[in-house]
């Protein structure tokens, strides 16, 4: 019967669930599904790292190339993010160009790493003026079942900081470019961003870490950014209007979550090198 | 492919014609239908050829440039294969009908012609590690009646039979090396083509299977292999098409029939060629 | 196993030269026919300014007053009465709409079919829903132009024994102009094959029937395998009927019984050769014109 | 190529790190001595398989066979989104794709010739195992990306879709397995790997060497694709066929062994709710 | 034509240095300044300018049309170019705002379409886009829960903080937010910043963006009157 009326009436049916507090699921309102993290799977990627958050899915993979850096901006690499809401990962998804949501994904991963300042580009430099790296960095979604935005960041995060590049030199007087495969450098990852998302449900409720059937009945959604103690951003795209202790709420869970999942990364990567 | 939507009665005399080895034309399931074929005429392309098999036209044309390796095999000349499925054709190729076809036939071509074995590449690359001639192949497919791929197949070995390319000189200077392409018509050199593959498609219609297959033959063929077989019977390439499966055992039939007939078939193809090339006749052009 | 590949030089320059009957009077569109107005206007003309101009060109064709042009291809121009053969493309609401080679897809209702147990009952409401088990898509039949409506659009029927469901044969198709107009366009041919020479150009070869099949009305097909003997025949007299087309040839039982008396000489698939086509059909020319038919 | 506006871009153009160093040419004739992973010639790797990995598709599954990994997932049978598409049959549509970061030279996000020609191969195998006729006005999408790659892609993508099929639901005559093999003149090796394959198909290459993939439905014996690539001489590739549906027999109770737990799980995940 | 609060160049300066004060640079509008739409509005603040449109409610694509509300369409078109990524996602917040301002079930299964054309972008563009689309929909009288108005501040290296900064104030700060509030209890509907800042940075400018709002809500009544006045 409980599946009929969430069929039917889904609306009403988290109603009464929130009303006690709890959601369909058994979490708490604040509550994030349980976070798994596996990094380095794929071994022909530069770094890489797969994350489940709850069902959903996102895989992301490095690939590092080299070109010439930009006019202007000689000691400068490139950073080139991309989201790809794959068909595999639900049935709302098609073959064909990035629709409009995974192009919103896409500049908010740019926008992530612009602003926490978390790869400096200088440090992509391999010789000023001739050759830079370029991260292009891609991130599948292979299971959407809500909060893409979140499992992203952590995938990205994770995968940067498992990246390691080949040492490539470039001749001084010859401009040859030559790749040392022996010799692997990681990158230099300078913090942790972490970001949290929230909906709204009924104009008034917070949840946080939403499915895709909570998505579907957010009248608003909210993405928090923290690195350390401070915020890289706060985004809200419309939605209902929130006061600003809702906010601020939303702001210290954020920090709490930031904390676990920096502890996660770290704790993940640990286990690989012993 | 035109689409022929055969009734079940008309279907079933195909079936047991092919049983009887006895097809509707009179054929047996061996038999190729006769073709025509004539090379060299569009004069701006650097070969050309058309095949007329039955009422399948193809007309080809190869055109060659100089352009930079392919970096994953800097010592060799590269091969492309465009295909125009033109409306002319058929009204289904209208639009994008005839794209995925197109695609199809480009993809089995380009397998085919993949292997080191069926042309002599490294001849064709001009300096190892940057430059080498790109052998363009145009198809255009300008009326079908079946057989596609084997027309086609056929169409592209001739036209490269007739491919001239022209000697290239070069120059060392201080900057580098200058390349000087002959602009003197009768300076060139011509492709080897003696390896060349030629794919047959074999159909299988009931329990058993036909060559160079009719268009009614076709609808009523759930299942065909197309091979690339050259003419010392080596198999280029492989592959399945139609929505239909096949028995294990008849898998190796059919495989045997493929290289039985384009082994005959590369050779005919080649005593034809050399023939013309002795006769040195005027063009015929299109008009028949 | 047999493979013929041979030069478009080798095809003789002057084998292609028509050198049959005098083709009469040949006319290109905007060409005057004539500027008399005792004419009327026929298929292929429009008149202007007094003076009857082709549409079309072809061949002029006077019969009486009338006067029209008649392209050597075209689609089919049906006419009440004529025979013609389609397939079945679609079923739509009580009727099937077949493809008769015409400008647009002609259509068969139901009312004009024979069904299944006797010729006089109504159409139920059981029978629209058994419609594709009559006649489906794909199927191909004999019919009758019953009517030509407005838009062009023929009404076919096949209220007769001698129309209906065909069963197992070849369809050769050629240009609708080839075939002559007779009294009858089913023939029984003495090499031991059956014939239906279509007004639309589409020709039904198939084994000769021993006579009605029971009661099915025609909608159940023999599929039992037909005979080496029987398939030698149809495809000969194939090759004969495209070989005859090929030289533009009118196509009607005579014709094409001197073309398979002339082609007895070679192997049926030597039929499928450019110089044996020529030579059959000189002959039939030939012979045509000794009996001054 | 007008540039991609709906993603984020790069600059013009980059080089990978791997154009600048020397590139350990694969000679086919060391295969003949030893395998680069220790294998025998006609050994297979270990095959990995789980149904049911994405929550939001109808059927799904994902194939580890060493380093070559994939996924797969099946949607449908839903209504046709085109109306020209309209038949009366079922349609069964395929899309092959690479991630970007599958292969040591990245690869780009459109569909490339590669991967078109993959994915029409792989419906070629998969369409005769679906019992189309049973779902009317109706399309079933499969969509297979394959994450890393390290040869015997298209097997893979044929396994993992058969059997994403199966754990949907689908109709089906029989599960379709499929098994590549690579030689080299009188040697053939079984399930090659990436180095493996492009040794075999470098252009360097003399004599008879090429690649075979078969897809087999071992139930009703019967070959539902077959491919191979390269130039081989027909009586190596004749008896490489025999091989290969060996090989896929062998694959079978495997396959049937991670539906079978995957269809217990599902019924003990549905007893406890 | 309407245009208030011009402050002299000295003025910009002094208030420059002041502490934070809730300021908006110079702001002009026109309303209905295209004919054939149903509503539109070229809106300036200083010198970035951007064009808005409105068209609805009026029919809506099948593949859209939703049952129990208006469907709202925004499309946002670069200066130069094709829309990038980067456009899309000022897009979506622009139709997120929107839609939450319009009174979706009022018009249901109907389209209500909004195209804003970026002229000019010397800062605080996306607030500007903002307004401009919120004054073509009162132009187009759209029925709307609420408007909308959007301010952008600036938090300088120094800790200082500029409302409406101009795009060379924009590079220079380390963090740019852009607050959207809405004028029944101005409660907060959008916000997207840029850069790092903390958590008591962001309250003040918050607290700086509600206020300088109030003008903004001023500007929009104004522009009003004065199209009503022109009209009667």
């Amino acid at each position: 019967m409980a599946e009929e009326i969430r069929l039917a009436q889904p609306k009403e049916y988290y109603r009464a669930f929130l009303e006690k507090e709890v959601r369909p699921d058994d979490r708490e309102l604040g509550e994030f599904r349980p976070t798994v993290l596996n990094i380095g799977c794929v071994s022909t990627a530069e770094g890489s790292s797969l994350v489940k958050l709850g069902n959903t899915t996102v895989m992301c993979g490095i690939k590092a190339e080299v070109a010439e850096p930009r006019y202007g901006r000689p000691t400068e690499g490139y950073i080139v993010p991309n989201v790809e809401l794959s068909p595999l990962s639900s049935p709302n998804f098609r073959p064909g160009p990035p629709p409009e949501q995974a192009q919103v994904l896409s500049q908010n991963m740019v926008d992530f790493l612009d602003t926490s300042q978390c790869i400096k580009l200088d440090s992509l430099c391999i010789s000023s003026g001739k050759l830079v790296w370029v991260l292009y960095i891609d991130l599948v979604c292979l299971d959407y079942d809500g909060n893409v935005m979140d499992a992203c960041t952590l995938a990205l995060m994770a995968a940067l900081k498992n990246t390691s590049l080949p040492v490539v030199t470039v001749d001084e007087d010859t401009g040859d470019v030559k790749t040392h495969l022996s010799t692997h450098s990681s990158l230099s990852v300078d913090s942790c961003p972490v970001s949290t998302t929230f909906i709204v449900f009924d104009n008034t409720v917070l949840l946080v870490d939403p499915t895709r059937e909570e998505e579907l009945l957010a009248t608003g959604a909210v993405t928090v950014v923290t690195e350390g103690d401070n915020l890289c951003s706060v985004y809200k795209p419309g939605g209902s209007p929130l006061t600003d202790e809702q906010v601020e709420m939303c702001v210290e869970r954020a920090f709490v979550r930031g904390k676990e999942a920096t502890a996660l990364i770290t704790d993940t990567l640990c286990s690989i090198d012993r | 492919m035109a689409d022929v939507n055969l009734s079940e009665a008309e279907k079933t005399f195909i079936l047991h014609s092919v049983q009887d080895n006895f097809r509707d034309d009179g054929r047996s399931c061996e038999d190729f239908r006769h073709m025509e074929i004539e090379t060299g005429l569009i004069s701006n392309t650097n070969g050309s050829a058309r095949v007329r098999l039955a009422s399948t036209d193809v007309l080809v044309g190869v055109k060659v440039q100089l352009s930079p390796v392919d970096p994953e095999n800097p010592e060799v000349g590269r091969m492309e294969f465009f295909l125009d499925c033109s409306a002319n054709a058929t009204p289904e190729f209208e639009g994008r009908g005839g794209e995925e076809l197109a695609s199809e036939i480009t993809a089995l071509l380009t397998r085919a012609y993949g292997c080191p074995s069926t042309m002599d590449y490294p001849s064709l690359c001009v300096l190892p590690g940057q430059q080498c001639w790109l052998l363009y192949v145009d198809i255009l497919l300008l009326e079908c009646g079946g057989n596609l791929f084997d027309a086609m197949s056929l169409a592209v070995k001739a036209a490269l039979f007739n491919t001239k390319v022209p000697n290239v000189t070069m120059t060392k200077d201080e900057g580098g090396i200058e390349l000087d392409v002959s602009d003197d018509p009768y300076d060139f050199k011509r492709l080897d083509v003696t390896g060349a593959p030629l794919v047959v498609t074999v159909n299988k219609i009931g329990h058993f299977h036909v060559v160079d297959a009719s268009e009614k033959e076709e609808a009523c063929s759930l299942a065909r292999i197309m091979l690339g077989v050259t003419q010392t019977g080596t198999i280029t390439a492989m592959k399945k098409e139609g929505s239909g499966s096949l028995d294990a055992d008849s898998i190796s039939d059919m495989m045997e029939s493929a290289k039985k007939v384009g082994v005959l078939l590369n050779k005919s193809l080649l005593k034809a060629l050399g023939e013309e090339e002795e006769q040195g006749t005027e063009a015929v052009g299109f008009l028949r | 196993m047999s493979v013929d590949i041979r030069l478009a030089s080798s095809r003789g320059k002057g084998a292609d030269l028509y050198h049959g009957e005098d083709p009469g009077n040949i006319v290109t569109p905007g060409d005057v026919i004539t500027a008399d107005t005792g004419f009327m206007r026929g298929h292929g003309t429009y008149m202007e300014e007094d003076c009857l101009h082709a549409s079309v060109a072809g061949t002029v064709e006077r019969v009486n007053k009338l006067v029209s042009v008649r392209p050597p291809k075209t689609r089919y121009n049906g006419e009440i009465g004529d025979v013609v053969i389609g397939r079945v493309i679609e079923l739509a609401l009580r009727r099937w709409r077949v493809e008769t080679h015409s400008r647009m897809d002609s259509v068969l209702m139901l009312s004009s079919v024979n069904l299944p147990g006797g010729e006089l009952r109504r159409r139920s409401e059981e029978d629209e829903k058994m419609m594709r088990s009559y006649l489906k898509e794909g199927d191909l039949i004999s019919a009758e132009v019953q009517n030509v409506m407005s838009d062009g659009c023929l009404s076919l029927h096949t209220r007769s024994l001698k129309y209906g469901k065909l069963g197992q044969g070849t369809l050769v198709q050629v240009s609708p102009s080839l075939v002559l107009r007779r009294k009858t366009h089913f023939h029984n041919l003495p090499v031991g094959a059956s014939i239906i020479l279509g007004n639309n150009g589409f020709i039904w070869l198939s084994p000769t029937q021993d006579e009605q099949d029971g009661d099915t009305g025609g909608y159940q097909t023999n599929l039992q395998p037909v005979s080496h003997s029987d398939r030698e025949v149809i495809a000969r007299l194939r090759n004969c009927v495209l070989a005859l087309a090929d030289r533009q040839m009118l196509l009607f039982d005579t014709s094409i019984l001197h073309a398979y008396e002339a082609s007895m000489k070679h192997t049926v698939k030597e039929l499928l050769k450019p110089e044996v086509i020529a030579d059959v059909v000189d002959l039939v020319r030939q012979r045509m014109e000794l009996e001054g038919s | 190529m007008p540039t991609d506006t709906r993603r984020i871009q790069g600059p013009e153009t980059s080089n990978s790190p791997y154009d600048f160093c020397p590139t350990a040419t694969s000679d086919p004739a060391l295969l003949e001595k030893q395998r680069l992973d220790g294998r025998d010639s006609a050994q297979m790797r270990p095959l990995f398989l789980r149904a049911g990995v994405i929550s939001q598709a109808r059927g799904s599954a994902y194939i580890e066979m060493n380093q070559t990994k994939a996924i797969c997932a099946v949607y449908g049978p839903r209504e046709v989104q085109r109306r020209e598409d309209f038949s009366l049959k079922g349609q069964l549509t395929c899309q092959f794709r690479f991630a970007t970061f599958a292969s040591q030279h990245r690869r780009q996000h459109q569909q490339g010739n590669q991967e078109k020609d993959l994915s029409v191969q792989m419906l070629e195998a998969l369409e005769p195992a679906v019992c189309l006729h049973k779902y009317p006005k109706s399309q079933i999408n499969v969509y297979v990306t394959v994450l890393q790659h390290d040869g015997s892609v298209l097997s893979a993508g044929i396994l993992c879709a058969s059997l994403a099929l199966a754990s949907a639901g689908v109709e089906m005559y029989d599960l379709v397995i499929a098994s590549s093999a690579a030689m080299y003149n009188d040697l053939t090796i079984s399930d090659p790997t990436v180095q493996e394959e492009q040794a075999v198909l470098s252009r360097v290459g003399k004599g008879s060497s090429g690649m075979l993939t078969v897809a087999f439905m071992p139930s009703i014996n019967q070959v539902s694709a077959i491919t191979s690539d390269g130039g081989i001489q027909f009586d190596t590739l004749n008896k490489t066929v025999r091989t290969v549906i060996d090989n896929c027999q062998k694959l079978y109770p495997v396959l049937q062994q991670t539906l079978v737990k995957h269809i217990e799980e599902k019924k003990k995940g549905i007893s406890s709710k | 034509m309407a245009s208030f609060i011009v402050l002299t160049e000295e003025q910009q300066r002094l208030q420059r240095e002041a502490p934070p004060e809730a300021v908006l640079r110079c702001l002009t509008s026109e309303l209905g300044c295209l004919t054939r739409q149903d509503g539109s509005a070229s809106l300036s603040q200083g010198d970035t300018t951007v064009t808005a449109v409105a068209y609805g409610p009026a029919e809506v694509r099948m593949a859209r049309e939703r049952i129990d509300r208006a469907t709202v369409e925004v499309v946002y078109k670069p200066k130069v170019g094709l829309p990038r990524p980067v456009d899309r996602k000022k897009e979506n917040i622009i139709r997120n705002t929107l839609e939450s301002a319009i009174m979706g079930s009022a018009h249901p299964r109907s389209a209500i379409s909004v195209i804003i054309q970026e002229t000019e972008d010397l800062g605080s563009n996306l607030a500007c886009c903002i307004n401009a689309a919120c004054l073509a929909l009162l132009d187009a009288a759209v029925g709307l829960n609420f408007m909308v108005a959007a301010v952008a501040s600036a938090v300088m290296e120094d800790g200082k903080i500029v409302t409406d900064p101009e795009k060379k104030v924009e590079e220079k700060a380390v963090a740019v937010m852009t607050f959207v509030f809405e004028s029944v209890d101005h409660k907060l509907v959008s916000v997207l910043t840029y850069g790092k800042f903390t958590q008591e940075q962001y309250k003040v400018c918050r607290d700086l963006c509600r206020q300088t709002a109030q003008s903004v809500f001023a500007f929009y009544r104004e522009s009003l009157e004065k199209k009503l006045l022109k009209t009667v």
